[in-house]
């Protein structure tokens, strides 16, 4: 039950990303100084920012950048993994070695510090953003795979295709990394909603997406200066990502259950 | 607002905890670089050879006059004679000489020293209680230069000790003494018993009233209001707009403002290169760019919108607030006349292919989050007519990097300084070219001969209607250029809560003392 | 036969940790070079000074930043290996003794955020699979909510309660204990939602576990049961996440150490990068960085110490 | 003693669907009842709910339940009962006699707790368990907490029922320990069960049930997955309990144990007692067929070639998808023994002194262990060479290496008199398909995303590396006629082995590796996760495709009466030597070797069949 709500969530959140006029008619950057901070009411259902701009709008409209952020962040993050996480559980043992002590120095290397660097040396941004966070993530994710990639290597399925007489390339391709990769799928969905939360800890450093872009992490870190005064500035974008993020987590889980064994 | 005022006589002893948002000294002693959280906390501590009175007028202090030779090129300042550091070396002119040395060293690094005394090119001990500033030109800003506390007098015995121990404890002459210094958490300053030198303008003689100060740094708004609201701090600065606004008209908390003096708070508009080193589209930009309404909501009233370039602490001032009309029509005539006539899907103009970007880096230290809120919305209204500005929030070192390299369109930035001699730092083309570090004041990249010769012409004279009548010029120069965009007055604001009694700013930099200051027990 | 296993075991973690030191190090000292500012004004008063050319020759002489980068890094690393960690080009004064004044802070929240997120979490996740259906939803909901809220701005938002509304507990650090109790529970709650998720799973499956059957056979009794076998097995993944747990905290710290304005190495960490101040944020970097390999060798021991079966594996 | 009339128990809806039905029996003191049956014949959920433990959302009545005459059903009346439990459906009509001994926990999924039986509360339940009946669950290699040492374990039952202080309970440990024959008991008692082997964690299990002094100990497969040395020991160890006036309620699968130590038996079918009665008269004589195909289906004893499974008498096992089970190898009652014990003919494969070591990792010393030392052996065509051995004693390496899967450390196997192993894969991989291998567990070496027929499928494919496949046919056929000759459904071709009973997987394995068209086939304990009966099914299968395609045999398990009726020949290992090997008949006739004499007087035997 509580994924299909989650589902549902999840669905209306890539309406909102991919048709937000639909949902929000609105400009989401239309300023109106005389409307500023009006709290949640008719006309403007969460309320508006500093410059009278409507916070739903706003929330839809940012749905899309904050959404970017985290699958593509989720995305590069895996990629990465992917290709470290086989390459150390295949790859012999100078090969795992190697790149076991590479995803301890990422681990070791404080996380925001690594996105600190990345975006102090190629400038603010949401591509930045995007990039920092999954440098940032990678690291988790190959380990995983990593692991799972041995285990599958060394299951008795892959003992039974040796048996049979199949080359190591086709027990890559056919046995190896499909079973490898599909609890991925799991961690993507976990971890897109994680990915959001970071970058909105980015944007709150000053360091996400510049504005006067509607995304989630920069409302939130703007309405934090009218925290006592205007609630609503922080409250929903709040709301919006962890709700999208719980969604996420909810779904991964729900998949999780449901996989194979 | 607070409380009304109390009639209950000052009471001595108790601690105050003051509660900074300026960012923590990296060096607690002012010569050395020279920013303001240095001089609001070194203001406790050291004093300088003058001061100024609510208009702007130099009063003595260290110092009990200051006479210029006929030609303007040597300053004979004569000093109290009853005056110690707090580690008991006498204040003299030798103090005065070794000081100005001090600041003068290149090792020091002081910022203010390069553009303040750099006329200065040595000090002559006349007698113990005279000194004598030779100067290589006239310079009618001496004075006040002297006034800054990033130019305070400083124990010459302490000034021989390495440069790491005088940051660590400055020793000067002030109602405070540094006591400890624990690094992102605290420095704590206690009462100078024996001080006796008090500027003019003090409410009481001898020492202090409080036995100490606890001099916290608390970078974030919302908890540094917090603290405050919740009686943990007695005293912050830098309060936001709204919180300047709750603190009002709340019984408990109250509001001392006051506009720091220098430039006010404008936009800078880089004269230097494309697009802005067109008039036209400077003009255009500031008749699209309508800030009144943003700063009547952001601001909730509590800044009044500026057309000066100086601020409303600063002598000189001249606005002109025709130059600064909201006219689209007029923005969008000006900007077909410079050739930027084409329209892309966004809506942005172009000009052979090419967008009309204005680039427009934001220190996040230095604009508080109402003015880059002000920022985007002069993006949004400039907009109208076609403007494509881009904010860049940065790092303070990413954006001095920006700005050394001329790379931005547009930008804002705070200079801090008692005098309207400021206006020679900031417009003057000399200071185009950049300090060895890269830094330059002129941001709007202002080169006119005119301009030019009034600012040096008014940094001479001492004459102050001749003065006056240059300062307007140059400024209608700047003006009619559009080269700077005011916005309003860059303010102290200082909140504090119940206990506080007796809190005032000095009107040098409008920095708060706490020589008068007691807390009720 | 005996002993050499065990020294080559401890040789090789050995290695790997100067490994991960040097690379951690290397990573920061080259990161910092590539960014945007110049070291030398950092040391002579911070971006925007005004110093002299003469100034900034001499320092750049001094510090040895005329030379070519390849050079800077060989003499930084030899620094480094004999355990000079330099001078801080901002704060003037030895690195060493900085990180010195700043850890403690750091540590003591770091640890309590742990031990209260584990509290949380393992009393969470226990009490909800305890209580029917109910506590189980409002259990796992509370865990995946915790776990997605931004700490940024849970920190505010427990400031506003707890601070300007109730004046429970001080909005900014106090020298008492009171005032980590904010900063603490910032970065507690996210922690223990991930923690709890966890937990509560490996609880899940030792309450299903033919050993808590055999348990209930002997008699135990339910509050038995959980107290004697279901929470260990519970704590267990939780000590394995601590190492992670750890970095996590780290880049916590920076922000909740800004936000409760306390002292400690988090916002060290973040001045120093703001002001390139080099040999500040490898300092900085590096003793993160031996941390979490400590807390990695601490997990894995207690974990070993807690779990024979990880002896075997 | 005990004392259970028409007890029912079920999961779901109250009355619907029990898995046990309608079970009484009554055990008087030093006595011994034994449970057999197949899997999922309710004999773990009869014994669960004798100290209400059945299970989450399990329901349970009984006309009677008593304990030395103590009754453990409610003793409110049933109507107060039923509605604090919150009056579900199918509530027992009182009228009827039946009392309810209530629902266990209906906690779903979120809540998996076991149920608290609710006939009595659940403090009384706690003073019953362990103190009056006493029980060893199933899977005593991880019913034991691993995170604590078994001393605590122990201690625990005396701390739970008696007023002992620390330091007396702590030697009554001891005590327990020794009387269940544990070496080293003031050793033991602090190590954890992750550090015993499966003898000693099934003794530390016994010694926590016995520690109380329960008047009835349950105890639940109790020697299943033990070697049968160790096996013979624990029953010993049951007799003595027995002798000390302790009731014993013992629950099995393999009919030869329960004959050594139990006075009656209960034969339970899909949760219905089937047959009951004293030991020698069920065993002897048995009435019902059920209980005369179990006999039937214990290989031991039985000749090579004789088939041990019952002709299809519908479903023999509980599962449900296996109506299709034997169908085509029915008619067969007898075959010849074609393969004449020890004939002339040609060694297909030749293993010639390997020897491996493994590093110890981890362990107290250190250094290597041999796990194959020295093994020379010959598998000649269309024989079964049989291995036996205890677990450790290095079989499933010397398969490994004899399928080039392990590379030795010295030696050599040569496969139709050319080099097989040591050499490098790419020359092994064209002779693959001569040699095929079926697992212990089946379900872990299929591909979790493949259907059975993809499964299939691929084996098929690796004939195309050759050349010599019919690739006329299209695979599906092929597909189909594998499963044929596996004697299964070709309808399962679209099914994933997790939905597989064990014993259609164990054929789906056997037509995977015929699939190349091998001439070997290394099994490696291949019926030792199944049932009696479907054991037999599958040793019967694979007796018959011996005969049809003249293949050759590795066969391994640790069952003297598998590889009794399943080898021409048989070596018997240890400690990774081959301590004796020959012909079957004369090494089970006549054991040279101490070792081997000792794993056969360990093994239980049935009584003279009748
Ligand atoms: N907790 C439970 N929930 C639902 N069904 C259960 C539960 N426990 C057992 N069953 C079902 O009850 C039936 C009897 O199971 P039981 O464990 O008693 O069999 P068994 O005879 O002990 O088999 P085995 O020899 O495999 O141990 C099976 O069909 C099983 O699926
Ligand atoms: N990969 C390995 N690494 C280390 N030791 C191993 C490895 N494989 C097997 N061994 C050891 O070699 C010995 C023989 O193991 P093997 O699995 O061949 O025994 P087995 O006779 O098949 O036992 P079982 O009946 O339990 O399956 C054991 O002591 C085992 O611990
Ligand atoms: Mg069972
Ligand atoms: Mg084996």
């Amino acid at each position: 039950m509580p994924q299909w709500i989650a589902l549902g969530f999840l669905v209306l959140l890539v309406v909102a990303a991919v048709v937000p006029w639909l949902l929000a008619p609105g400009d989401p950057l239309a300023i109106a100084p005389a409307e500023a901070f009006r709290p949640p009411g008719w006309g403007h259902p969460f309320g508006t920012d500093e410059s009278g701009r409507d916070i739903y709008t706003r929330v839809v409209h940012g749905t899309g950048a904050s959404l970017v952020i985290g699958v593509a962040a989720t995305a590069i993050g895996v990629a990465l993994a992917l290709v470290l996480g086989v390459a150390a559980a295949l790859g012999g043992r100078v090969v795992d070695f190697g790149v076991s002590r590479f995803l301890e120095v990422l681990f070791a290397f404080p996380g925001l510090l690594l996105a600190l660097l990345v975006i102090t040396v190629y400038g603010p941004g949401i591509v930045t953003s995007t990039i920092a966070v999954g440098l940032a993530t990678a690291p988790g994710y190959a380990r995983i795979i990593r692991a799972q990639t041995r285990s599958v290597a060394s299951s008795a399925y892959v003992e039974a295709a040796v048996v049979l007489g199949r080359s190591r390339g086709r027990i890559l391709g056919r046995h190896i990394l499909p079973n490898a990769i599909a609890p991925v799928f799991v961690l993507v969905t976990l971890g897109v909603g994680q990915a959001i939360v970071w970058a909105a800890a980015l944007s709150y450093l000053g360091l996400g997406a510049e504005p006067p872009a509607a995304e989630w992490g920069a409302m939130l870190f703007a309405g934090k200066n009218y925290v006592a005064t205007a609630w609503w500035m922080t409250f929903f974008p709040g709301l919006a990502i962890v709700l999208s993020a719980a969604a996420a987590t909810v779904l991964g889980r729900a998949l999780q259950r449901r996989g194979p064994r | 607002a607070g409380p009304a005022a109390t009639t209950a006589t000052p009471a001595s002893g108790g601690t105050l905890t003051y509660a900074t948002g300026f960012g923590e000294p990296t060096c607690l002693d002012p010569h050395v670089g020279g920013n303001m959280p240095q001089a609001l906390v070194g203001t406790n501590f050291v004093e300088s050879l003058f001061s100024q009175d609510a208009d702007g007028t130099i009063v003595p202090w260290l110092a009990t006059s200051g006479t210029p030779s006929a030609d303007g090129l040597s300053w004979d300042i004569a000093l109290r004679d009853d005056v110690t550091f707090t580690d008991g070396t006498p204040f003299d002119a030798a103090a005065v000489k070794a000081n100005v040395e001090h600041m003068q060293d290149p090792a020091t690094a002081s910022s203010t020293a390069i553009l303040a005394l750099g006329k200065v090119t040595e000090v002559q001990v006349v007698d113990p209680t005279t000194a004598r500033f030779v100067l290589s030109e006239p310079d009618s800003a001496l004075l006040e230069s002297l006034a800054q506390t990033w130019l305070a007098m400083e124990s010459p015995t302490a000034l021989q000790r390495t440069q790491e121990e005088n940051c660590e404890s400055p020793v000067g002459t002030g109602p405070f003494v540094v006591s400890s210094w624990t690094k992102q958490d605290n420095i704590t300053l206690v009462r100078n018993d024996d001080y006796n030198s008090p500027p003019a303008g003090s409410a009481h003689e001898g020492p202090a009233y409080l036995d100490e100060i606890v001099w916290r740094f608390i970078p974030d708004s919302a908890t540094r209001f917090a603290a405050l609201q919740s009686g943990q701090v007695d005293v912050i600065d830098e309060m936001q707009p709204d919180n300047v606004v709750a603190a009002e008209s709340s019984d408990q908390l109250d509001v001392l403002t006051g506009a720091l003096p220098g430039a006010s708070i404008r936009l800078e508009l880089n004269a230097g290169y494309a697009p802005f080193d067109d008039e036209k589209v400077r003009k255009a930009f500031i008749a699209s760019a309508d800030v009144n309404p943003g700063i009547e909501s952001l601001f909730f009233g509590t800044v009044d919108r500026s057309y000066s370039v100086l601020s409303s602490g600063t002598p000189f001032g001249a606005s002109y607030p025709d130059d600064f009309a909201i006219d689209p029509d007029r923005a969008n005539q000006l900007l077909d006349e410079a050739g930027w006539t084409g329209r892309d899907a966004d809506g942005y103009r172009t000009k052979d292919g090419q967008r009309l970007t204005v680039d427009f880096p934001i220190s996040t230290n230095q604009s508080i989050p109402a003015e880059q809120s002000l920022f985007e919305q002069i993006q949004a209204t400039t907009k109208e007519v076609g403007f494509d500005v881009e904010l860049h929030p940065l790092d303070l070192s990413s954006w001095y990097a920006a700005l050394g390299a001329w790379d931005f369109g547009v930008t804002s930035a705070i200079y801090t300084k008692n005098s309207p001699d400021v206006l020679r730092i900031l417009y003057h083309s000399s200071n185009i070219i950049p300090a060895p570090s890269g830094y330059h004041p002129n941001n709007a990249h202002v080169s006119i001969p005119e301009l030019d010769a009034d600012l040096t012409e008014a940094g001479q004279t001492t004459d102050a209607d001749q003065r006056e009548a240059l300062y307007a010029d140059a400024q209608k120069i700047l003006s009619d250029g559009a080269y700077v965009l005011p916005l309003y007055d860059h303010l102290q604001k200082i909140g504090y809560g119940p206990r506080v009694q007796g809190l005032s700013l000095l009107p040098t930099l409008q920095i708060p003392t706490f020589y008068d200051a007691w807390v009720q027990q | 036969m005996r002993f050499w296993p065990v020294v080559r075991g401890v040789l090789v973690r050995l290695v790997g940790a100067v490994f991960v030191l040097w690379a951690a190090a290397t990573l920061t000292f080259f990161g910092l070079r590539l960014i945007p500012g110049d070291p030398a004004q950092a040391i002579l008063g911070g971006p925007g000074s005004q110093a002299s050319a003469e100034a900034l020759a001499q320092v750049r002489a001094e510090y040895g930043l005329d030379q070519p980068i390849g050079v800077q890094y060989v003499a930084q690393l030899g620094r480094l290996a004999t355990g000079d960690l330099g001078t801080s080009y901002s704060l003037k004064s030895p690195v060493a003794d900085i990180i010195g004044s700043q850890i403690g802070g750091t540590l003591l929240l770091a640890a309590l955020a742990l031990l209260v997120a584990w509290v949380i979490a393992l009393g969470l996740a226990v009490w909800s699979t305890r209580g029917g259906r109910v506590a189980a939803a409002v259990g796992s909901t509370l865990e995946i909510v915790a776990a997605a809220v931004p700490h940024f701005w849970l920190a505010t938002v427990l400031v506003l309660i707890f601070s300007t509304a109730l004046r429970w507990f001080p909005a900014v650090s106090t020298a008492g204990p009171e005032g980590l109790v904010l900063p603490v529970l910032t970065l507690a709650l996210p922690l223990a939602g991930f923690l709890g998720q966890v937990m509560r799973e490996s609880v899940l499956n030792a309450l299903e576990a033919p050993f808590t059957l055999s348990a209930r056979a002997r008699g135990e009794s339910e509050t038995g049961v959980r107290w004697r076998h279901v929470l260990r097995h519970g704590a267990l993944p939780g000590v394995a996440l601590s190492g992670w747990a750890f970095g996590w905290l780290i880049s916590g710290a920076v922000v909740v150490e800004t936000v409760f304005a306390r002292p400690g190495l988090g916002r060290t960490l973040l001045n120093a990068v703001q002001l390139r101040d080099v040999p500040l944020v490898v300092g900085v970097v590096l003793v993160v960085a031996l941390g979490y390999v400590l807390m990695t060798l601490a997990t894995d021991a207690a974990t070993r110490l807690v779990d024979p079966r990880a002896r075997f594996s | 003693m005990l004392r259970v009339e028409d007890l029912r128990v079920g999961f779901g809806r109250i009355g619907a669907a029990p898995v046990v039905d309608g079970v009484s029996f009554e055990l008087t003191a030093g006595r011994a009842i034994a449970i057999v049956g197949e899997s999922g014949s309710g004999k773990s959920v009869t014994a669960r709910s004798l100290v209400g433990l059945a299970g989450a959302g399990s329901w349970q009545t009984a006309t009677a339940l008593e304990v030395l005459g103590e009754s453990l059903l409610e003793e409110q009346p049933a109507r107060a009962r039923a509605g604090a439990a919150g009056g579900g459906p199918g509530r027992a009509d009182a009228a009827s006699g039946d009392l309810r001994l209530g629902a266990g926990d209906s906690g779903t999924g979120a809540q998996r707790l076991a149920g608290r039986g609710l006939g009595l509360s659940a403090r009384a339940w706690q003073r019953v368990r362990g103190r009056r009946i006493g029980l060893v669950v199933q899977d005593a290699l991880v019913s034991l907490d691993p995170l604590r040492p078994i001393g605590r374990e122990i201690g625990d039952a005396l701390r739970l029922h008696t007023r002992l202080g620390v330091g007396e309970r702590h030697a009554r440990v001891l005590e327990l320990l020794e009387a269940v024959g544990m070496p080293e008991p003031e050793v033991r008692v602090r190590q954890r069960s992750g550090e015993l082997s499966g003898g000693l964690r099934q003794r530390a299990l016994i010694a926590s049930a016995l520690a109380a002094d329960p008047a009835v100990l349950i105890a639940d497969e109790p020697t299943t997955a033990l070697d049968s040395t160790v096996q013979a020991q624990i029953l010993d160890l049951f007799d003595t309990i027995k002798a000390r006036g302790t009731s014993l309620l013992f629950i099995s699968h393999d009919l030869a144990v329960v004959s050594r130590i139990a006075d009656e038996v209960l034969v339970m079918r899909g949760g219905r007692v089937v047959e009951s009665g004293p030991i020698d008269q069920v065993l002897g004589s048995p009435r019902h067929d059920y209980t005369r195909a179990l006999l039937r289906a214990v290989p031991t004893g039985v000749p090579r070639g004789l088939r041990l499974a019952a002709p299809p008498a519908g479903a023999v096992t509980a599962m449900p998808v296996t109506t299709a089970e034997p169908p085509t190898t029915t008619p067969v009652t007898s075959l010849p023994t074609t393969t004449a014990v020890g004939g002339p003919s040609a060694p297909v494969l030749e293993v010639r002194g390997v020897t491996k070591t493994f590093p110890v990792r981890g362990g107290p010393r250190g250094g290597i262990r041999s796990a194959v030392d020295d093994v020379t052996l010959t598998l000649e065509r269309g024989a079964t060479l049989g291995i036996v051995g205890e677990s450790g004693s290095g079989k499933t390496t010397l398969a490994r290496i004899v399928l080039g899967l392990t590379e030795p450390d010295s030696g050599s196997v040569s496969l139709l008199g050319e080099p097989w192993v040591p050499g490098a894969e790419k020359l092994r991989r064209p002779r693959r398909r001569l040699v095929g291998a079926v697992y212990q567990d089946a379900l872990s070496s299929f591909d979790p995303r493949l259907t059975v027929g993809q499964i299939l499928a691929d084996a098929l494919g690796a004939t195309d590396l050759d050349g010599a496949s019919s690739s006329a046919h299209p695979s599906a056929e092929r597909v189909a006629a594998l499963l044929a000759d596996v004697a299964l459904d070709p309808a399962l071709a679209r099914v994933r082995p997790l939905q597989l009973s064990g014993g259609q997987r164990q054929r789906v394995s056997i037509a995977r590796a015929l699939a190349p068209q091998p001439d070997i086939l290394v099994c490696d304990e291949p019926v030792s996760a199944l049932d009696v009966s479907v054991q037999a099914q599958i040793l019967d299968l694979l007796d018959e495709l011996q005969q049809r395609r003249d293949l050759s045999y590795l066969f391994i398990s640790h069952d003297l009466g598998v590889i009794g009726h399943m080898s021409d020949r048989v070596a018997v290992m240890k400690n990774g030597r081959v301590l004796e090997q020959g012909a079957t008949a004369d090494v089970f006739a006549d054991p040279h070797h101490d070792y081997t004499r000792a794993l056969l007087a360990a093994a239980p035997r049935l009584p003279a069949r009748g």
